[in-house]
């Protein structure tokens, strides 16, 4: 089953590449995406074993991350088919395929207990992504393009280094001489301290790119900013959150070593500079695509933190990464109808969406509240309960620090997001044929009810699912 | 007396929160859809004020509590008589508000902009609702959000006009500064109580660090009360809303800032009394001040909005007198001072509702809400007029009507302070009863502008001049609310029993404890009661006498100009001379911008003087600072170089940071 | 045998201060394709001979067939698409850039003392080479205008990165060896396509130009 | 008791007009004229309840309220004031407050009365009257404070009555401070010299004399009967102040304390006489002074 859900997308992407009509290409994507969801119910149905010797296994924790990505990923094949129709001009080869090996990738992340096999995964998201950035065939997001791979590319690289370093630490005669992270845990302690340490640091750089966390975020707003939204909604809403999971295994492999406390500090002091940056890159935004970006640094700010807290924060931190990339795809989506029906994504020119969108506009401005932490949306209930951990651990700094860059970044986003979701849309450039309609607004609608029943009534699955989460990586 | 179940209580807030479903079904049918709507409203609240009345007339309420599957959340309820005592007004009001709201702003007109407003009329009360009910802090905090989200769609009805952009954002952003505040203090109570049910929060130790704890409350429940100098989101907000959400907010949404404040002190073990005498001061500077700005104000919503500012105050100085009472053992002053604080809460709602529809249907009527351009509307709106004359006298504390005699019993409490041993500082608690004496005049001095400015004199334009009385639908329930106005300030005695209840579940006293202080101020009720009385039978006595001198119609003339024969109605005082006097001694404060030209030469050409007050807190302290922040971000992002190397640079400054710190870290 | 070997790694860091020193865009892809070829030699000096030697092959051929052979092909036909000046114009100037690389070969054997190797039999030259080597190639993606050369600082980083690799052989599975090596052969082939879009769109390699996007 | 009831009503309603005359006398005394009759205010009233009355077009119900609702509250007040024996015919614990706010609503009615007629005289006249009266009510409170405080009790009756003789034993300086800052108020209260000249005739100097301008026959009636009212209301605090309850049989106490009104109004027209009136733009001060004199006198009491 494990092995299915890597195997279809990736076929049906080739396939895809394949196919010589770009029409009904876009069906593809609906296909894997619907055969992968099915895959994801199969497994929470039943538990698989481990498969290839141990290299593939769904823990709880890549089952947090799948069933995101699943999830979004849907809706974001459905929206796909009302985008791409209308997007005809283009050539959609690439972005199809690349789609679908991306997803087989992520799934290969989720699953790999091998750190060298994750590496490998996390590398392919990359390579599959960046052409897709250069959808739009302009100068642009071809920079932005050029940009994300190079840094990512580099990023990746060290990450590698540090997982060399992490198998040498366990090099020693009797050591494990293995990469399979249970092995490592295993082998806790008699790991070589000196190339733990030197690892974390390497790994937390490398992931720490991929996830966009400052300083090493400055991919993120070219990337988000001229991607198509459809993309920006699976970059924010699921390849973060595997670099996420990637940083969680590598910080489950230092706990294990006792190495955990310099990670932790690291992972909490990372976490609130992304948000102090983010707060300070979201005032007075313009371009509400990159505001987006910056609300994704955030948010992986909060991820770090909770991690970091360790405690009951973590359990909040899986759910507000799942809390994050539906929200996160509620927005990219949204902002990519109005982008396309204004032809702009700049405050300037933006105005009135709500009357223009009756469907998009409102669902940005929910989303906006939904992500800053306003309840009943989940988002509110992950936020809290990571923030909870701050209070409950009695680091009121790290609290307070918290709650005032959410303060600030609310005041940003919020100034910029009803600039363009209010007042009365005359006057303002209009790209006709480009209004609501149901293939392109439903998707976030729905992702957005989906948020909204999260928050009233979580499932006893999912939160026992975070919980062990938990446990498994921060032992709480 | 009906049993009183949380399963009523729940189907009141169902009903108020989906109420204005109907509108948005039956849009083919707007006059339909919005009477149900309204319909719908009005049985929601019915029930839920019946439960509320039967609490506070000494049925025992309840609390449940079942599972909510969400982190830290249980879905715990609890009709208290405190919760009762809110309940009156969040329920009460918007009821009313509805009816009006028919011909005021009515869907057959306005379309969707009326069916989103009923949308959220409906939610924002069922929120409050859910609010004063909630037993939990999740709970809590999420009736608190939806609420904020809720007024706030509101305020934005009229999203097309920048003034209501502008004020609706500085709420939003106000009320969530105001939650994080919260989400702190629930915070920390919550892991340190292991558990986020106010139930198991009882006797919270209030010394040490607790300090912290009452600041953090003050911050968030004083936003959203509008405590001067948090007040600064409120008269926008007020004046850019329609008239109806206006009395909404101004009358009942502030006060769930209070409800909070009072449920959370209440978890409280014996809170030192220097957390009342703060609170006692805060609420001080808002009266004094409020009504200070609102005498300023020319625009009638905003003058009535700044008058919220001064009642908040009032009820916080009768909840720090409470708060200095328990802190002193003294049951008098914590009867007292909560009486009048609660009972302020409830007739404010009242008198401020009543005046801010009155203000809708001047406006409905004269499409101004400036008092430069009102005036004479007492010969074409009567019915306007008289009920608009009772708020005006009620709010500024006059008997025989309600609002004396909430002020009356907080200066009871203020007095009863004196009786603190001597050289007990909290003994100066009693100065709060002069700064009461101050408030009034102040108050009375402002609605005697606005009477005057808006409807006696001639009309000083030509809209004034052509107004026409509003509809019944919306002098109903204006006479409703005066009526209650009356009723409270003519048989205040009635109301002392249920206050008693309320005073002792916040207190977490026997009630016995506060029986004594409640028996005599039911007496001295009494005798205000036949004071009243009396008064009406002189003046009817007068009135008759009167008549009995003058039989039939009396000669009418010119008003006497001294000399002056020819009077033309831009003669007149007007409103701003009228306070001119008074703003005079706030300006050290107030900071008012004037253009003044004044007449030159032997044959002066057309001279002009022209005033305004700008908010002391928003406009000249809030905003600019914010701005110079702002400037601060994009002086920082100049910096940030976009190209490629410089990327990889910073990747590997980051690596490098890292690792020397990892270093030092060692 | 290991002085074969101290000779190998010597090199390697010698032809990281020559990248870093030459002006020639043909003569630093020449550069970097020696590199490889040398470190696609390593494997079958450190291996033990014990373990078995499939493995190693593999990874030795893979090498040198991707890192010697395939890449630099793909950059020279990249270059000719390009028809581009040949020069290397560096942000930061060759002799700064040597000094640079000096000081980071310098600090790599003075933090490699802090990294025993857990495996004493292996080379101890291993660790400072590798580090240099990263070193070099980030330092090369920083200082240097053209994309080309970026990508080369990216293979020579990849090349540090490998040297590590082969510490790993017996326990590295030849599945995410392949893996790794297929992910470099795919990023610059990937890199070489937008560098392609890139020379279209702006008639030129230089990366200065990319400077459109910001707040 | 209800003989006592009866002749507090009595006096209450029937000796206020002499104390203008009283006034009136000593005022023409001191300018050397023969001056009134001391019945003047009598006659007057009579009068003015004979006469017709003329109202301006502009005016609606609110202007013919203004004077019945003022008259009827001032009268209400003086319900909890005892002018004869020891309790009034109303007092209970806080009734200060509600006689200072039935005073509120009487000038409350007679600014918008006033306001009603659209003449910006009187506007003006009812401007300067509530911002005065706004900056009197806490120099009021404070100095009903202190009596408040000095006598333990919180009822007018109270704070006049028994109390008073220890209370002027032991906190003497306290309570002259709050006997000079009522009568400061009471000046101001009730338009006097030096706050406001009741025969003045430039309009734009007057306070409440403007305010009445377009009153006339029973309507002027009332608001003249409502003025004597309250100065009678403020003379009897001062007066029962000063006296100090020092008098046990009900005789005694009744001729000390006629007496010491017409003596508060001679004081009265002496200090009209020998003062001159004060720019408005003093008034203010010379208010907050009483107050800052009461909280002064309070502070003496709660240290």
């Amino acid at each position: 089953m494990i092995l299915l859900l890597i195997l279809v997308p990736l076929v049906l992407g080739s396939m895809a590449f394949a196919w010589p009509e770009n029409r009904n290409r876009p069906v593809f994507l609906l296909v894997g995406a619907a055969a992968h969801a099915a895959g994801m119910i199969g497994l929470w149905v039943r538990n698989e074993p481990p498969v290839l010797d141990g290299f593939l296994f769904l823990d709880a924790v890549g089952k947090v991350a799948l069933t995101a990505t699943s999830t979004l990923f849907l809706a974001c094949a459905v929206y796909a088919q009302g985008y791409l129709r209308r997007r005809d001009d283009r050539d959609n080869r690439v972005f199809v395929g690349g789609l679908l090996v991306l997803l087989s990738a992520l799934t290969t992340v989720g699953v790999a207990q091998h750190l060298g096999l994750l590496w490998v995964a996390i590398e392919l998201t990359t390579l599959a992504t960046a052409p897709l950035i250069y959808f739009n065939r302009n100068a642009r997001s071809l920079e932005a393009a050029w940009k994300y791979l190079l840094v990512c590319s580099l990023g990746i690289a060290l990450a590698l280094l540090g997982t060399f370093f992490l198998a040498l630490a366990g090099a020693a005669p009797g050591g494990p001489r293995s990469l399979l992270v249970e092995d490592l845990v295993r082998a806790g302690p008699s790991l070589s301290k000196p190339w733990v340490r030197a690892a974390f640091v390497f790994l937390l750089v490398g992931y720490g790119t991929k996830m966009g966390l400052a300083p090493l975020h400055s991919w993120k707003p070219d990337a988000y900013g001229e991607a198509p939204g459809l993309l920006g909604a699976l970059l924010s809403g699921a390849v973060t959150n595997f670099a996420f999971l990637s940083l969680a295994r590598v910080y489950q492999v230092c706990r294990a070593a006792g190495e955990d406390a310099f990670a932790r500090d690291a992972l909490v002091g990372l976490g609130l500079l992304s948000m102090a940056l983010a707060a300070v890159f979201m005032v007075g935004q313009r371009d509400f695509k990159r505001m987006l970006a910056y609300s994704s640094v955030e948010h992986m700010g909060i991820l770090a933190v909770g991690l970091g807290l360790g405690g009951s924060a973590v359990a909040g931190a899986f759910f507000h990464s799942l809390n994050n990339g539906l929200s996160k795809g509620v927005l990219f989506l949204a902002a990519g109808n109005i982008h396309r029906a204004f032809g702009s994504k700049l405050t300037d020119h933006v105005r009135g969406a709500a009357r223009r969108l009756p469907i998009s506009g409102p669902l940005f401005l929910a989303g906006f509240l939904a992500v800053t932490g306003t309840p009943p949306f989940s988002p509110f209930f992950s936020e809290f309960v990571i923030l909870n951990g701050a209070f409950g651990a009695g680091r009121f700094w790290v609290g307070g620090l918290f709650l005032l860059f959410m303060a600030v970044i609310f005041i940003g986003m919020g100034t910029t997001v009803l600039k363009v979701v209010q007042g009365d849309d005359a006057g303002t450039p209009s790209n006709p044929g480009f209004g609501d309609s149901w293939l392109t607004a439903a998707p976030p609608l729905v992702l957005m009810l989906v948020v909204l029943l999260l928050g009233l009534w979580l499932p006893r699955g999912l939160s026992d699912l975070f919980q062990s989460a938990a446990r498994l990586v921060a032992g709480s | 007396m009906v049993p009183v179940t949380p399963a009523l209580a729940v189907l009141a807030v169902v009903l108020t929160t989906a109420s204005g479903l109907p509108g948005l079904l039956l849009r083919r049918r707007p006059a339909l859809g919005q009477a149900l709507s309204s319909a719908a409203l009005c049985a929601g609240s019915a029930l839920g004020l019946g439960a509320a009345a039967a609490v506070l007339s000494g049925s025992g309420g309840f609390a449940v509590s079942a599972p909510w599957h969400v982190p830290l959340g249980s879905l715990a309820l609890r009709l208290d008589p405190l919760s009762a005592l809110f309940l009156v007004p969040i329920l009460g009001v918007p009821a009313l508000g509805s009816v009006y709201g028919l011909t005021y702003f009515p869907q057959s007109l306005l379309g969707g902009r009326a069916v989103r407003l009923q949308l959220y009329y409906g939610l924002v009360t069922g929120s409050m609702a859910l609010v004063v009910l909630a037993d939990n802090a999740m709970l809590f905090l999420a009736g608190w959000e939806v609420m904020a989200v809720a007024s706030f769609l509101l305020v934005l009805t009229d999203h097309e006009k920048a003034e209501s952009q502008k004020a609706a954002f500085t709420y939003l952003a106000a009320a969530h500064a105001g939650t994080f505040a919260l989400f702190a203090f629930f915070c920390v109570v919550g892991s340190a109580r292991g558990s986020f049910d106010f139930a198991s929060w009882n006797g919270l130790p209030a010394g040490g660090k607790a300090g912290w704890l009452y600041a953090l409350l003050l911050v968030g429940f004083g936003i959203k009360a509008g405590l001067m100098p948090l007040h600064f989101w409120l008269p926008g907000a007020h004046a850019a809303a329609p008239s109806h959400v206006s009395a909404l907010m101004s009358g009942v949404l502030l006060k769930t800032g209070i409800y909070g404040l009072l449920r959370t002190t209440g978890l409280f073990e014996a809170p030192p009394a220097s957390w009342g005498m703060a609170l006692l001061a805060l609420g001080a500077v808002s009266g004094v001040l409020g009504v200070g700005l609102a005498l300023a104000q020319h625009d009638l919503k905003r003058l009535l909005a700044y008058h919220s500012v001064e009642n908040i105050g009032i009820i916080a100085m009768g909840v720090g007198l409470a708060l200095v009472g328990r802190a002193r053992g003294e049951p008098a002053l914590v009867f007292l001072g909560f009486a009048g604080g609660a009972l302020h809460v409830v007739n404010h709602s009242l008198f401020k509702s009543l005046l801010f529809y009155g203000a809708g249907s001047v406006q409905h009527a004269c499409h101004t809400r400036d008092l430069e351009h009102l005036g004479g509307l007492a010969k074409s709106m009567r019915a306007t007029s008289f009920l608009f004359l009772v708020g005006a006298a009620a709010i500024s504390g006059l008997p025989p009507l309600n609002g004396f005699v909430s002020e009356w019993l907080v200066a009871l409490g203020a007095l009863r302070a004196m009786e603190l041993p001597r050289g007990d500082a909290a003994a100066f608690a009693v100065l709060a009863a002069p700064a009461l004496a101050l408030i009034g005049g102040l108050a009375s001095a402002c609605f005697a502008k606005v009477q005057g400015a808006v409807f006696l004199g001639s009309p000083r334009s030509e809209h004034a001049a052509h107004a026409r009385e509003s509809p019944r639908t919306m002098l109903v329930p204006m006479a409703v609310l005066a009526a209650a106005c009356a009723a409270i300030g003519l048989f205040p005695a009635l109301l002392v029993p249920a206050l008693h209840r309320a005073a002792a579940t916040w207190a977490g006293l026997p009630p016995e404890a506060l029986a004594s202080p409640a028996a005599q101020a039911a007496a001295s009720a009494r005798w205000v009661s036949l004071v009243a009385a009396a008064l009406l039978a002189g003046l009817a006595a007068l009135v008759l006498l009167r008549r009995r001198a003058l039989p039939g119609p009396s000669p009418a003339s010119e008003t006497w100009g001294c000399a002056f024969s020819a009077p033309t109605p831009r003669m007149q005082y007007t409103g701003s001379s009228f306070a001119e006097i008074l703003t005079g001694h706030f300006a050290w404060v107030f900071r008012p911008r004037i253009r003044f030209q004044p007449p030159r030469g032997l044959f002066p050409r057309n001279a002009s003087f022209a005033s305004e007050v700008p908010d002391t807190v928003l406009d000249l302290a809030l905003s600019p600072a914010l701005s110079f922040l702002e400037r601060i971000a994009l002086w920082l992002r100049a910096w940030y170089p976009t190209r490629v190397h410089f990327h990889a640079v910073l990747l590997l400054l980051g690596l490098v940071a890292i690792l020397s710190w990892r270093l030092l870290w060692w | 045998m290991a002085a074969w070997i101290d000779m190998v790694f010597i090199l390697v860091v010698v032809i990281d201060l020559f990248t870093l020193a030459s002006s020639r865009l043909n003569a630093a892809i020449r550069a970097v394709a020696l590199q490889g070829a040398l470190l696609s030699v390593l494997p079958l000096l450190l291996a033990s001979w014990e373990h078995e030697i499939g493995h190693v092959l593999v990874l030795s051929l893979g090498a040198l067939a991707i890192k010697a052979i395939l890449i630099p092909w793909l950059m020279f036909r990249a270059i000719r698409e390009a028809a581009i000046r040949r020069e290397v114009e560096p942000i930061i100037g060759f002799v700064p850039s040597m000094i640079l690389g000096g000081v980071g070969v310098a600090l790599a054997f003075a933090f490699s003392r802090g990294l025993p190797l857990p495996s004493p039999e292996r080379h101890a030259y291993l660790v400072p080479t590798a580090l240099a080597t990263v070193w070099t190639g980030l330092l090369l993606v920083v200082s240097r205008k053209k994309a080309v050369n970026q990508v080369l600082g990216f293979l020579i980083l990849e090349n540090g990165v490998f040297v590590f690799g082969l510490l790993l052989a017996e326990f590295m599975p030849v599945m995410v060896e392949a893996g790794v090596l297929l992910d470099l052969f795919a990023a610059v082939f990937v890199m070489g396509i937008v560098m392609f879009h890139i020379n279209r769109e702006f008639s030129s390699l230089d990366t200065e130009k990319l400077t459109a996007l910001k707040d | 008791m209800l003989a006592r009831a009866l002749f507090q009503m009595g006096l209450l309603l029937l000796f206020p007009p002499l104390l203008l005359g009283v006034v009136n006398r000593t005022k023409s005394l001191f300018a050397g004229r023969k001056g009134l009759p001391l019945l003047q205010a009598y006659y007057d009233l009579a009068k003015l309840l004979r006469k017709g009355a003329v109202y301006s077009r502009t005016t609606t119900w609110t202007f013919r309220a203004g004077p019945a609702v003022g008259l009827a509250s001032i009268a209400a007040a003086g319900l909890m004031m005892a002018v004869a024996g020891e309790r009034a015919l109303v007092s209970f614990a806080g009734d200060f407050v509600l006689f200072a706010y039935l005073l509120a609503l009487a000038r409350f009615f007679t600014a918008l009365a006033a306001l009603d007629t659209g003449s910006s005289f009187e506007g003006m006249g009812a401007a300067r009257e509530v911002s005065f009266a706004s900056m009197a009510e806490p120099a009021l409170f404070l100095s009903l404070i202190v009596l408040a405080r000095a006598t333990g009790t919180l009822s007018l009756s109270g704070m006049l009555g028994r109390g008073l003789a220890p209370a002027w034993s032991t906190a003497a300086p306290a309570l002259l401070l709050a006997a000079i800052s009522l009568y400061v108020v009471a000046l101001a209260e009730n338009a006097r010299i030096p706050v406001d000249d009741p025969n003045t005739h430039l309009e734009l100097t007057m306070i409440h004399e403007v305010m009445v301008l377009d009153h006339s026959g029973p309507d002027l009636a009332f608001i003249l009967y409502g003025a004597a009212l309250k100065l009678f209301l403020f003379g009897a605090i001062l007066v029962r102040l000063v006296l100090g309850h020092r008098f046990e049989s009900l005789l005694a106490a009744e001729a000390a304390f006629v007496a010491g009104m017409v003596g508060f109004a001679i004081l009265l027209g002496v200090t009209e006489s020998v003062m001159a009136r004060l720019r408005l733009v003093r008034v203010p001060q010379m208010l907050v002074g009483a107050s800052v004199l009461s909280v002064f006198a309070l502070v003496l009491l709660l240290r």
